[in-house]
């Protein structure tokens, strides 16, 4: 039997208000494969009976060397690996740094390219969050959600499928303009994916939403006030859960959101407080029908306008590049992704830092689990909606 | 009253489960090393021993299921003969639900079914306790 | 407020601590030195004009001669934006840490330190965030040396023999 | 070492048993679903309600203490190799492993660039079925199942004769 090793963590003070509950400590290892960390997170819980007195986040597990890789390839084959950083809005991690990759080269695209992108940007954002809500559905123990909301999934996974050829990491934004052009008749199925999804959201609502047990469970836990989520640098869904209206493509709008009509549904505290785990559920399921509007006034422009060639701005060659550095922010499905690329006018950035929003949720994960039940944090961790491939890079 | 059924019936589950368990330990690997052999805490080292002192808390949850696990036990049996026996049958279990009525109401007003809930307390953490 | 008006205001709060200006082809940069850092740090949240109460991104460089913490600066209220530089150079690699300023601090610069090798003076749990606690060396200086295994587990790219079909 | 096992060559007996063994262990395949990167979600977009696992009776369990196989679904990386090699050692014999997708195979596209990346996961565990993809469709996953199945098939209990 391998010897465990000696209890050599400092044991963290009791939270004062606790009332006589002096049951001995134990280290509790949610560890990196576990069904509720959502990937590879190592989460070392001081459990002192059922809760959670101190949880220290261990990342690394899927550390892939995004940056060394970054700085030995060149501009435009960096684009599959933005793919794989939040492997779920692969669209709009590749839209993140392109858009920062264009705005230091000087590239302008088209009204026509900047629609297709916004286009495929969103129902990117419907298929992430329908994925963030489908596992935190499994977290809290409801199966059927999941496998609900993963047919529909499917339907945008079609799509996509058609239009870049593979249904997760697509390559389908280039620096410049895109891969390929819109197959013909594509519109009308996105046309008919909209219409199929108008009911499936107010189905989801009646599945899960207005559960009573789903809202015992998520209702008033781990509350994360917005002065708290600023000062950690949490952004997205968890940011506007706290009532924050924050986003990006209202704040600084780029490749054309300004001129498409959407709110920014924030929390309100429906379930108790503002600034729960049910508030930053919320706003993701109120985020996908905003979406679903995005992408009906984007096909509705895109069928009036006249094709056109969508590589004309793809430059020949990157080897002449200006020289210079960047910080370009989008908003991603999980917040604020933001590339830092500095550049040495070669054909290989000198350094790329990529600012996920994973990483940064997930950095207020200790401040907020003492005090928390076990399932609570289990909760909390599913309402954050972290990807390990964007928080390790 | 003859006691042969019942007494295949034994015999019958007995050998069932000495077959299960033969078979297996008969014909399936069994290859136990040090690692194979070690906890599995996700992957992970354990640290420290789960063997500590709980909360007495949970002992009084794990009574308090206990007796009402029981009283589902004597319930099965009794709904299948309730038909014939008639109304005596009923008012006896029915006593016999009140009294463990009033015993849950004691404990729940007493407070022992909140789980191990702190109080409200500041910003950042902790759920309402109910 | 533009950068330039920024900088302006941060220079006459800080007369003589050598902060500079620095255009850059697309945003300006003040270069900050270690020593004026935590006072410029804390004077840009605490301003009410200036009000940057969101720190944005905290990105390690490694300059040839040098290593460089690049501080992208946000206010949540005004919408304006603003890049410090702090520069040291390599074989004294020590910036004080914003982590009492900005929260958001602590995990960037773990792994800035994990990656390339800033320590920051004053972190309340410095250790490596993405790297194992023992790997040695710091991946993303330029003149790294690739280890080719890991605790008996080979790293390297197991290519086939030459000549096969 | 079973009583049996190990002792006699293959015979009728003995035949007629591995039959049942094989037909039952390759018919309930239980994985331990244990999702590291992209080809996780593809994992999980084959279990859900499209593609469905199910009908090969196959079930993800979360603990190797209850699983047959080993699906290794993303990138394996220098931190995770211990913990991946205690996991694969803490599952009940017998036990197979499918390495999904390119990273799991070979590194992937970090083959060149990750210094923390491991080159394949063969180089930390032995694999049973290689498929390629990144990520893998879920059809090359279920094929993946169906190939497992075809070696499980060819196996016995008895002494190894070759």
């Amino acid at each position: 039997m391998t010897e465990p090793r000696e209890l050599n963590i400092p044991l963290g003070p009791l939270p004062s208000d606790v009332e006589d509950v002096h049951g001995e400590r134990m280290i509790l290892q949610m560890g990196p494969q576990h069904p509720a960390t959502h990937g590879v997170l190592r989460i070392e819980l001081e459990t002192d009976g059922e809760m959670a007195v101190r949880a220290v986040p261990h990342i690394g597990y899927l550390h892939r060397c995004f940056e060394k890789v970054a700085e030995n390839m060149q501009w435009p084959q960096i684009v599959p690996y933005t793919d794989r950083l939040d492997y779920l809005g692969s669209m709009n991690n590749a839209l993140g740094y392109v858009l920062a990759c264009e705005k230091l080269f000087g590239i302008e695209v088209s009204e026509r390219v900047r629609a297709i992108r916004v286009l495929a940007a969103e129902l990117n954002r419907v298929a992430s969050h329908l994925v963030a809500v489908g596992t935190y559905g499994l977290d809290i123990g409801a199966w059927t959600p999941f496998l609900f909301l993963f047919q529909q999934r499917e339907h945008i996974l079609d799509l996509f499928d058609e239009l870049s050829g593979s249904r997760l990491l697509y390559n389908y934004i280039w620096i410049g303009g895109l891969s390929h052009d819109l197959p013909d008749g594509w519109l009308k199925k996105v046309r008919d994916f909209l219409v199929y999804m108008q009911p499936k959201i107010p189905e989801l609502n009646t599945l899960l939403t207005y559960n009573k047990i789903f809202l015992e469970r998520t209702g008033k836990v781990a509350v994360l006030p917005a002065e708290t989520a600023i000062q950690w640098g949490v952004t997205g869904p968890n940011l506007r859960g706290s009532g924050v209206k924050w986003d990006l493509r209202k704040i600084e709008p780029y490749s054309g959101y300004e001129t498409y009509d959407f709110e920014i549904p924030t929390g309100t505290g429906e379930a108790g407080r503002v600034g729960d785990c049910f508030d930053r559920y919320v706003v993701r399921v109120r985020e996908m029908e905003q979406s679903l509007r995005i992408v009906e006034q984007a096909v509705q422009r895109l069928e009036r306008m006249p094709a056109d060639d969508v590589r004309a701005a793809i430059p020949k060659t990157f080897s002449k590049v200006p020289v210079g550095e960047i910080y370009f922010r989008t908003e991603a499905t999980k917040g604020e992704l933001g590339f830092y690329a500095v550049s040495d006018g070669k054909s290989k950035p000198y350094r790329l830092k990529c600012r996920t929003p994973s990483f940064c949720s997930l950095s207020v994960l200790s401040k907020m689990s003492p005090g928390l039940l076990i399932a609570d944090v289990v909760a909390l961790v599913g309402s954050l909606d972290i990807v390990l491939g964007e928080v390790d890079r | 009253m003859s006691f042969g059924p019942i007494f295949i019936f034994l015999l019958a589950g007995a050998c069932f489960v000495a077959l299960a368990l033969g078979a297996s330990r008969l014909l399936a690997p069994h290859r136990p090393n040090a690692e194979k052999n070690s906890t599995y805490e996700c992957g992970e080292l354990p640290v420290g021993s789960p063997w500590i002192r709980f909360n007495t808390r949970f002992y009084v949850i794990a009574l308090i299921f206990l007796v009402f696990d029981v009283e589902v036990l004597f319930l099965f049996p009794w709904a299948v003969v309730l038909k014939e026996m008639g109304l005596f049958a009923w008012l006896d279990m029915a006593v016999f639900i009140v009294i463990l009525v009033v015993g849950l109401a004691y404990v729940w007003g007493k407070g022992d079914l909140d789980w191990v809930r702190p109080k409200d307390s500041s910003a950042g953490s902790a759920a309402g306790s109910r | 407020m533009t950068v330039s008006e920024i900088f302006a205001k941060l220079s006459a709060a800080l007369p003589g601590r050598g902060l500079t200006l620095e255009e850059g082809a697309v945003e300006a940069v003040i270069r900050v030195p270690r020593e004026a850092l935590i006072e410029t740090a804390r004077r840009l949240r605490d301003e009410s004009e200036l009000n940057f109460d969101a720190l944005m991104c905290l990105s390690g460089v490694d300059r040839a001669a040098e290593l460089e913490a690049v501080y992208h600066l946000c206010s949540m209220k005004y919408r304006h934006r603003v890049t410090l530089r702090c520069v040291v150079s390599k074989d004294d690699p020590v910036i004080p840490s914003v982590c009492s300023i900005w929260p958001a601090a602590d995990w960037h610069e773990r792994e800035a330190w994990d990656l390339i090798g800033i320590r920051f003076a004053g972190h309340p749990d410095f250790r490596r965030i993405l790297c194992p606690d023992d790997w040695e060396g710091h991946p993303l200086r330029k003149d790294y040396a690739v280890p080719t295994s890991y605790h008996g587990i080979p790293l390297t790219a197991q290519l086939p023999p030459e000549n096969t079909p | 070492m079973g009583v049996l096992e190990g002792r006699y060559g293959p015979n009728v007996v003995i035949t007629s048993i591995d039959k049942v063994f094989n037909w039952s262990r390759s018919r309930s395949m239980w994985p331990l679903s244990f999702g590291l990167a992209c080809c996780a979600i593809e994992m999980m977009a084959t279990a859900a309600s499209r593609f469905d696992l199910d009908r090969f009776g196959i079930f993800m369990r979360p603990t190797p203490r209850q699983s047959d196989c080993m699906i290794v679904a993303g990138t394996v990386t220098a931190k995770m190799a211990e913990r991946l090699k205690r996991l694969y050692e803490q599952m009940a014999e017998p036990r197979y492993v499918i390495a999904m997708g390119s990273c799991a195979n070979s590194g992937g596209p970090y083959w060149e660039y990750g210094y923390h990346v491991v080159k394949g996961v063969d180089l930390v565990i032995p694999v049973d079925v290689y498929v390629p993809g990144c990520p893998p469709r879920p059809e090359a996953l279920i094929d993946a199942f169906l190939k497992l199945r075809e070696k499980i098939e060819r196996e016995s209990i008895a002494r190894k004769t070759t």
